[in-house]
Protein backbone atom coordinates (compact mmCIF):
# COMPACT_ATOMS: atom_id res chain seq x y z
CA UNK A 1 0.00 0.00 0.00
CA UNK A 2 0.68 3.57 -0.69
CA UNK A 3 0.11 6.92 0.70
CA UNK A 4 -1.03 9.82 -1.50
CA UNK A 5 -3.24 12.74 -0.81
CA UNK A 6 -6.92 13.44 -2.01
CA UNK A 7 -6.45 16.81 -3.77
CA UNK A 8 -9.60 16.77 -5.82
CA UNK A 9 -12.58 14.97 -7.41
CA UNK A 10 -13.12 13.53 -10.98
CA UNK A 11 -16.47 13.52 -13.09
CA UNK A 12 -16.92 10.93 -15.69
CA UNK A 13 -20.40 10.21 -16.93
CA UNK A 14 -19.51 8.35 -20.16
CA UNK A 15 -17.73 5.33 -18.81
CA UNK A 16 -17.84 1.79 -18.40
CA UNK A 17 -21.08 0.55 -16.87
CA UNK A 18 -19.01 -1.30 -13.87
CA UNK A 19 -17.87 2.13 -12.82
CA UNK A 20 -21.62 3.43 -12.39
CA UNK A 21 -22.02 4.59 -8.89
CA UNK A 22 -18.03 4.29 -7.70
CA UNK A 23 -16.65 7.84 -6.46
CA UNK A 24 -13.74 9.05 -8.55
CA UNK A 25 -10.99 11.05 -6.71
CA UNK A 26 -7.96 12.49 -7.52
CA UNK A 27 -4.81 11.43 -5.49
CA UNK A 28 -1.12 12.78 -5.02
CA UNK A 29 1.18 10.33 -4.03
CA UNK A 30 2.99 11.02 -0.96
CA UNK A 31 6.46 9.35 0.59
CA UNK A 32 6.30 8.96 4.67
CA UNK A 33 7.05 12.53 5.21
CA UNK A 34 4.25 13.55 3.00
CA UNK A 35 6.35 15.16 0.17
CA UNK A 36 4.91 14.75 -2.74
CA UNK A 37 6.01 12.23 -5.20
CA UNK A 38 5.07 11.08 -8.69
CA UNK A 39 1.89 11.49 -10.86
CA UNK A 40 -1.52 12.13 -9.90
CA UNK A 41 -3.77 9.86 -10.08
CA UNK A 42 -7.69 8.62 -10.50
CA UNK A 43 -9.09 6.31 -7.98
CA UNK A 44 -11.90 4.63 -6.88
CA UNK A 45 -12.91 5.46 -3.33
CA UNK A 46 -15.03 2.63 -1.17
CA UNK A 47 -14.23 4.22 2.38
CA UNK A 48 -16.33 8.18 1.85
CA UNK A 49 -12.89 9.96 1.83
CA UNK A 50 -12.53 13.56 0.99
CA UNK A 51 -10.16 16.20 -0.22
CA UNK A 52 -7.48 17.08 2.24
CA UNK A 53 -7.27 13.55 3.43
CA UNK A 54 -4.30 11.34 3.68
CA UNK A 55 -5.06 8.08 2.31
CA UNK A 56 -3.46 4.59 1.68
CA UNK A 57 -4.11 2.35 -1.45
CA UNK A 58 -3.57 0.36 -3.62
CA UNK A 59 -2.48 -0.21 -7.20
CA UNK A 60 -2.96 -3.37 -9.59
CA UNK A 61 -4.82 -6.71 -9.04
CA UNK A 62 -5.59 -5.33 -5.20
CA UNK A 63 -7.31 -2.17 -6.16
CA UNK A 64 -9.68 -5.03 -8.06
CA UNK A 65 -10.86 -6.48 -4.96
CA UNK A 66 -11.79 -2.89 -2.90
CA UNK A 67 -15.36 -3.44 -4.00
CA UNK A 68 -17.70 -6.38 -2.60
CA UNK A 69 -19.31 -7.23 -6.52
CA UNK A 70 -16.13 -9.36 -7.76
CA UNK A 71 -13.46 -7.41 -9.53
CA UNK A 72 -13.58 -4.24 -11.52
CA UNK A 73 -11.21 -3.11 -13.96
CA UNK A 74 -10.21 -0.16 -12.18
CA UNK A 75 -6.52 -0.52 -11.10
CA UNK A 76 -6.53 2.06 -7.95
CA UNK A 77 -8.51 2.07 -4.97
CA UNK A 78 -8.36 3.79 -1.48
CA UNK A 79 -8.69 1.38 1.00
CA UNK A 80 -7.86 3.77 4.40
CA UNK A 81 -7.86 7.39 5.82
CA UNK A 82 -4.60 7.96 7.90
CA UNK A 83 -5.35 9.60 11.14
CA UNK A 84 -1.54 10.08 11.97
CA UNK A 85 2.09 8.48 10.58
CA UNK A 86 4.61 8.03 13.31
CA UNK A 87 7.98 8.46 12.01
CA UNK A 88 10.69 7.12 14.10
CA UNK A 89 13.49 9.37 13.53
CA UNK A 90 17.24 9.27 14.39
CA UNK B 1 0.56 -1.57 -24.34
CA UNK B 2 3.59 -0.22 -24.91
CA UNK B 3 4.92 0.14 -28.50
CA UNK B 4 8.52 -0.65 -29.57
CA UNK B 5 10.26 -1.47 -33.00
CA UNK B 6 11.97 -5.22 -33.51
CA UNK B 7 15.16 -5.23 -33.73
CA UNK B 8 16.41 -8.76 -33.56
CA UNK B 9 16.04 -12.51 -31.83
CA UNK B 10 17.30 -13.67 -28.92
CA UNK B 11 18.33 -16.87 -28.81
CA UNK B 12 18.62 -18.82 -25.48
CA UNK B 13 19.46 -22.48 -25.64
CA UNK B 14 19.72 -23.09 -21.78
CA UNK B 15 16.02 -22.42 -20.29
CA UNK B 16 13.08 -23.34 -18.52
CA UNK B 17 11.69 -26.15 -20.13
CA UNK B 18 8.46 -24.08 -19.75
CA UNK B 19 9.29 -21.64 -22.34
CA UNK B 20 10.32 -24.10 -25.19
CA UNK B 21 9.01 -23.22 -28.30
CA UNK B 22 8.25 -19.39 -28.13
CA UNK B 23 10.16 -17.13 -29.78
CA UNK B 24 12.17 -14.39 -27.92
CA UNK B 25 12.43 -10.92 -29.70
CA UNK B 26 14.41 -7.69 -28.17
CA UNK B 27 12.60 -4.82 -28.52
CA UNK B 28 13.38 -1.05 -28.13
CA UNK B 29 10.50 1.05 -26.87
CA UNK B 30 9.67 3.83 -29.04
CA UNK B 31 8.67 7.44 -28.96
CA UNK B 32 5.79 7.76 -31.28
CA UNK B 33 6.02 11.00 -31.40
CA UNK B 34 9.15 11.32 -33.16
CA UNK B 35 9.26 7.20 -33.93
CA UNK B 36 12.74 7.53 -32.61
CA UNK B 37 14.07 4.71 -30.22
CA UNK B 38 14.13 5.13 -26.16
CA UNK B 39 17.44 3.34 -25.90
CA UNK B 40 14.77 1.14 -23.44
CA UNK B 41 14.96 -2.43 -24.16
CA UNK B 42 12.64 -5.41 -23.42
CA UNK B 43 12.73 -9.21 -24.76
CA UNK B 44 9.25 -10.15 -25.61
CA UNK B 45 7.63 -14.10 -26.71
CA UNK B 46 6.26 -13.17 -29.87
CA UNK B 47 2.32 -13.53 -29.98
CA UNK B 48 1.62 -12.06 -33.15
CA UNK B 49 4.43 -13.62 -35.46
CA UNK B 50 5.88 -9.92 -35.80
CA UNK B 51 9.84 -9.44 -37.94
CA UNK B 52 13.00 -7.80 -37.46
CA UNK B 53 12.08 -3.88 -37.99
CA UNK B 54 8.75 -3.84 -37.68
CA UNK B 55 6.43 -1.63 -34.95
CA UNK B 56 4.29 -3.63 -32.45
CA UNK B 57 2.98 -3.36 -29.37
CA UNK B 58 3.35 -5.45 -26.40
CA UNK B 59 1.21 -6.39 -23.42
CA UNK B 60 3.43 -6.87 -19.63
CA UNK B 61 2.86 -8.06 -16.50
CA UNK B 62 0.31 -11.07 -16.40
CA UNK B 63 -1.73 -10.01 -19.31
CA UNK B 64 1.05 -11.09 -21.22
CA UNK B 65 -0.05 -14.42 -20.83
CA UNK B 66 -3.20 -14.95 -22.03
CA UNK B 67 -2.04 -14.83 -26.30
CA UNK B 68 -2.27 -18.81 -28.07
CA UNK B 69 1.48 -18.27 -27.79
CA UNK B 70 1.95 -18.04 -24.08
CA UNK B 71 -1.25 -19.77 -22.87
CA UNK B 72 -0.38 -21.32 -20.25
CA UNK B 73 3.61 -20.22 -19.93
CA UNK B 74 5.36 -17.96 -18.03
CA UNK B 75 5.42 -14.70 -19.71
CA UNK B 76 5.60 -11.33 -18.73
CA UNK B 77 5.49 -9.38 -22.22
CA UNK B 78 4.24 -10.25 -25.20
CA UNK B 79 3.75 -8.64 -28.42
CA UNK B 80 0.13 -8.38 -29.23
CA UNK B 81 -0.08 -6.34 -32.38
CA UNK B 82 1.75 -5.56 -35.19
CA UNK B 83 1.72 -2.14 -35.96
CA UNK B 84 -0.16 -0.76 -39.42
CA UNK B 85 -0.45 2.73 -38.86
CA UNK B 86 0.14 5.27 -36.00
CA UNK B 87 -1.84 8.39 -36.46
CA UNK B 88 -0.93 11.89 -34.19
CA UNK B 89 -3.33 14.79 -33.87
CA UNK B 90 -4.60 13.89 -37.62
CA UNK B 91 -1.37 13.00 -39.23
CA UNK B 92 0.23 9.76 -39.72
CA UNK B 93 3.62 9.44 -38.18
CA UNK B 94 3.92 5.82 -39.19
CA UNK B 95 2.48 3.94 -41.87
CA UNK B 96 4.21 0.51 -42.54
CA UNK B 97 2.86 0.32 -46.12
CA UNK B 98 4.73 3.45 -46.95
CA UNK B 99 7.47 3.35 -44.25
CA UNK B 100 8.76 0.18 -44.50
CA UNK C 1 -6.13 5.10 -13.34
CA UNK C 2 -3.65 7.33 -14.90
CA UNK C 3 -4.88 10.58 -16.77
CA UNK C 4 -4.16 11.14 -20.34
CA UNK C 5 -5.18 12.60 -23.40
CA UNK C 6 -5.94 10.88 -26.32
CA UNK C 7 -3.57 12.22 -29.03
CA UNK C 8 -4.13 9.29 -31.87
CA UNK C 9 -4.48 6.15 -33.15
CA UNK C 10 -2.85 2.77 -33.24
CA UNK C 11 -4.18 0.39 -36.47
CA UNK C 12 -3.00 -3.21 -36.58
CA UNK C 13 -4.57 -6.14 -38.16
CA UNK C 14 -2.25 -8.46 -37.43
CA UNK C 15 -3.26 -9.10 -33.52
CA UNK C 16 -3.15 -12.22 -31.25
CA UNK C 17 -5.55 -10.35 -28.10
CA UNK C 18 -8.96 -11.50 -29.79
CA UNK C 19 -10.99 -8.54 -28.68
CA UNK C 20 -13.81 -8.08 -31.38
CA UNK C 21 -13.88 -4.70 -33.04
CA UNK C 22 -11.33 -3.17 -30.34
CA UNK C 23 -10.12 0.18 -31.28
CA UNK C 24 -6.93 1.31 -29.98
CA UNK C 25 -5.84 5.04 -29.22
CA UNK C 26 -2.71 6.26 -28.54
CA UNK C 27 -2.70 8.09 -25.30
CA UNK C 28 -0.15 10.85 -23.97
CA UNK C 29 0.01 10.94 -20.00
CA UNK C 30 -0.77 13.97 -18.90
CA UNK C 31 -1.75 16.05 -15.30
CA UNK C 32 -4.84 17.10 -13.64
CA UNK C 33 -4.71 20.35 -15.87
CA UNK C 34 -4.17 18.28 -19.36
CA UNK C 35 -0.77 18.95 -19.58
CA UNK C 36 0.85 16.07 -21.13
CA UNK C 37 4.04 14.35 -20.54
CA UNK C 38 5.48 12.66 -23.67
CA UNK C 39 4.81 9.23 -22.25
CA UNK C 40 3.20 7.30 -24.39
CA UNK C 41 0.60 4.38 -23.96
CA UNK C 42 -1.41 2.46 -26.61
CA UNK C 43 -4.96 1.67 -24.54
CA UNK C 44 -8.18 -0.46 -25.91
CA UNK C 45 -10.68 1.79 -25.68
CA UNK C 46 -13.72 0.51 -24.30
CA UNK C 47 -16.06 3.93 -23.99
CA UNK C 48 -16.01 5.39 -27.21
CA UNK C 49 -13.21 8.06 -26.21
CA UNK C 50 -12.22 10.78 -29.35
CA UNK C 51 -9.39 12.93 -30.11
CA UNK C 52 -8.38 15.42 -27.54
CA UNK C 53 -10.70 14.01 -24.58
CA UNK C 54 -9.21 13.64 -21.53
CA UNK C 55 -9.48 9.85 -20.25
CA UNK C 56 -8.78 7.65 -17.30
CA UNK C 57 -6.15 4.70 -18.33
CA UNK C 58 -6.47 1.55 -15.94
CA UNK C 59 -2.85 -0.01 -16.31
CA UNK C 60 -2.26 -4.30 -15.17
CA UNK C 61 -4.52 -6.88 -14.46
CA UNK C 62 -7.43 -4.89 -13.99
CA UNK C 63 -7.73 -4.40 -17.34
CA UNK C 64 -8.78 -8.47 -17.62
CA UNK C 65 -11.94 -7.63 -15.39
CA UNK C 66 -14.90 -6.70 -18.43
CA UNK C 67 -16.11 -8.84 -20.39
CA UNK C 68 -14.86 -7.72 -23.33
CA UNK C 69 -11.41 -8.73 -21.78
CA UNK C 70 -11.43 -11.14 -20.07
CA UNK C 71 -8.46 -13.62 -20.42
CA UNK C 72 -7.23 -11.08 -23.44
CA UNK C 73 -3.63 -10.04 -23.54
CA UNK C 74 -5.33 -6.44 -22.37
CA UNK C 75 -2.86 -4.47 -19.49
CA UNK C 76 -4.08 -0.76 -20.33
CA UNK C 77 -7.82 0.11 -21.62
CA UNK C 78 -9.19 3.43 -21.29
CA UNK C 79 -11.94 3.00 -18.59
CA UNK C 80 -13.82 6.57 -18.83
CA UNK C 81 -13.90 10.23 -20.42
CA UNK C 82 -13.03 12.58 -17.99
CA UNK C 83 -16.09 15.65 -17.77
CA UNK C 84 -14.37 17.54 -14.76
CA UNK C 85 -11.84 17.66 -12.58
CA UNK C 86 -12.93 19.56 -9.30
CA UNK C 87 -9.65 20.95 -6.74
CA UNK C 88 -11.00 22.29 -3.71
CA UNK C 89 -13.50 24.80 -5.81
CA UNK C 90 -11.16 25.22 -8.33
CA UNK C 91 -11.88 23.47 -11.83
CA UNK C 92 -8.67 22.09 -12.59
CA UNK C 93 -10.26 20.99 -15.78
CA UNK C 94 -13.58 21.23 -17.75
CA UNK C 95 -14.18 19.33 -21.30
CA UNK D 1 11.62 -10.23 -19.96
CA UNK D 2 14.51 -7.76 -19.48
CA UNK D 3 18.18 -8.87 -20.31
CA UNK D 4 20.95 -8.74 -17.58
CA UNK D 5 24.30 -10.22 -16.42
CA UNK D 6 24.82 -12.14 -13.05
CA UNK D 7 27.13 -10.27 -11.24
CA UNK D 8 26.95 -11.99 -7.66
CA UNK D 9 25.24 -14.18 -5.63
CA UNK D 10 23.25 -13.93 -2.32
CA UNK D 11 23.42 -16.02 0.67
CA UNK D 12 20.75 -15.90 3.08
CA UNK D 13 20.69 -18.40 6.54
CA UNK D 14 17.81 -16.42 7.59
CA UNK D 15 15.25 -16.57 5.38
CA UNK D 16 11.17 -17.33 5.07
CA UNK D 17 10.31 -20.59 4.27
CA UNK D 18 9.00 -20.23 0.55
CA UNK D 19 12.80 -18.98 -0.02
CA UNK D 20 14.53 -22.54 1.18
CA UNK D 21 16.93 -24.64 -0.64
CA UNK D 22 16.50 -21.60 -3.65
CA UNK D 23 19.07 -19.79 -5.00
CA UNK D 24 19.42 -15.77 -5.06
CA UNK D 25 21.67 -13.60 -7.78
CA UNK D 26 22.78 -10.38 -8.03
CA UNK D 27 21.52 -8.99 -11.58
CA UNK D 28 22.51 -6.04 -13.52
CA UNK D 29 20.14 -4.88 -16.02
CA UNK D 30 22.02 -4.80 -19.71
CA UNK D 31 21.29 -2.73 -22.93
CA UNK D 32 22.11 -5.35 -26.11
CA UNK D 33 25.60 -4.47 -26.59
CA UNK D 34 25.86 -5.63 -23.07
CA UNK D 35 26.51 -2.04 -21.15
CA UNK D 36 24.86 -1.92 -17.85
CA UNK D 37 21.76 0.29 -18.07
CA UNK D 38 19.20 0.69 -14.62
CA UNK D 39 19.96 -0.19 -11.40
CA UNK D 40 21.05 -3.83 -9.86
CA UNK D 41 18.58 -6.18 -8.32
CA UNK D 42 17.69 -9.58 -6.98
CA UNK D 43 16.17 -12.62 -8.63
CA UNK D 44 15.78 -16.31 -8.14
CA UNK D 45 17.28 -18.97 -10.39
CA UNK D 46 15.67 -20.55 -12.46
CA UNK D 47 18.01 -22.40 -15.04
CA UNK D 48 21.28 -22.69 -12.93
CA UNK D 49 22.91 -19.75 -13.93
CA UNK D 50 26.21 -18.05 -12.63
CA UNK D 51 28.32 -15.36 -12.22
CA UNK D 52 28.78 -13.96 -15.41
CA UNK D 53 26.50 -15.45 -17.59
CA UNK D 54 24.21 -12.92 -19.56
CA UNK D 55 20.60 -13.96 -18.97
CA UNK D 56 16.76 -13.26 -19.47
CA UNK D 57 14.79 -12.45 -16.32
CA UNK D 58 11.17 -12.65 -16.51
CA UNK D 59 9.26 -10.20 -13.74
CA UNK D 60 5.86 -11.43 -13.13
CA UNK D 61 4.25 -13.43 -10.10
CA UNK D 62 2.45 -15.56 -11.85
CA UNK D 63 5.13 -16.47 -14.41
CA UNK D 64 7.36 -17.46 -11.83
CA UNK D 65 5.26 -19.55 -10.09
CA UNK D 66 5.04 -21.41 -13.22
CA UNK D 67 8.77 -21.55 -13.76
CA UNK D 68 9.87 -22.53 -10.93
CA UNK D 69 6.84 -25.57 -10.50
CA UNK D 70 5.95 -23.81 -7.32
CA UNK D 71 2.38 -23.04 -7.49
CA UNK D 72 2.00 -22.36 -3.89
CA UNK D 73 5.14 -19.46 -3.41
CA UNK D 74 3.53 -16.17 -3.86
CA UNK D 75 6.51 -13.89 -2.68
CA UNK D 76 8.88 -14.79 -6.04
CA UNK D 77 8.33 -12.45 -8.78
CA UNK D 78 11.78 -11.97 -10.40
CA UNK D 79 13.45 -15.68 -11.98
CA UNK D 80 16.08 -16.42 -14.14
CA UNK D 81 14.21 -17.50 -16.82
CA UNK D 82 17.17 -18.54 -19.44
CA UNK D 83 20.90 -18.22 -20.53
CA UNK D 84 21.22 -15.77 -23.52
CA UNK D 85 23.76 -17.48 -26.23
CA UNK D 86 22.99 -15.30 -28.69
CA UNK D 87 21.13 -11.99 -29.75
CA UNK D 88 20.82 -11.70 -33.69
CA UNK D 89 20.52 -7.78 -34.58
CA UNK D 90 20.37 -6.98 -38.69
CA UNK D 91 22.49 -9.84 -39.25
CA UNK D 92 25.20 -9.01 -36.39
CA UNK D 93 25.54 -10.87 -33.37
Amino acid sequence: MKLAKVVGTVVSTQKLECLEGIKLLLLQPLDEEQNEIGDVLVAMDPVQSGEGDVVFYESSKEAARAYNEWFQPGDVAIFGIVDHIDLEKE
Amino acid sequence: MILGRVLGTVVASRKSPRLEGGKFLLVEKIDPATMKGKKEYIVAIDGAGAGIHEIVFYATGSCGRYTDATEGKPSDATITAIVDAIEIDGDYVYNKATDA
Amino acid sequence: MILGMVTGTVVATQKADKVDGAKYLLINKCDEHGAVKNDFYVALDQVGAGHGDMVMMAQGSPNRQTERTTDRPIDASILGIIDLIGKGDVVAYKK
Amino acid sequence: MILAKIIGDVVSDHKISDYKGIKMLVVQPIDPDGSPNGKTFLAVDGVQAGVGDTVVILDEGGSARMLLEEPEIFTIRAVVAGIVDQIAMDGLE
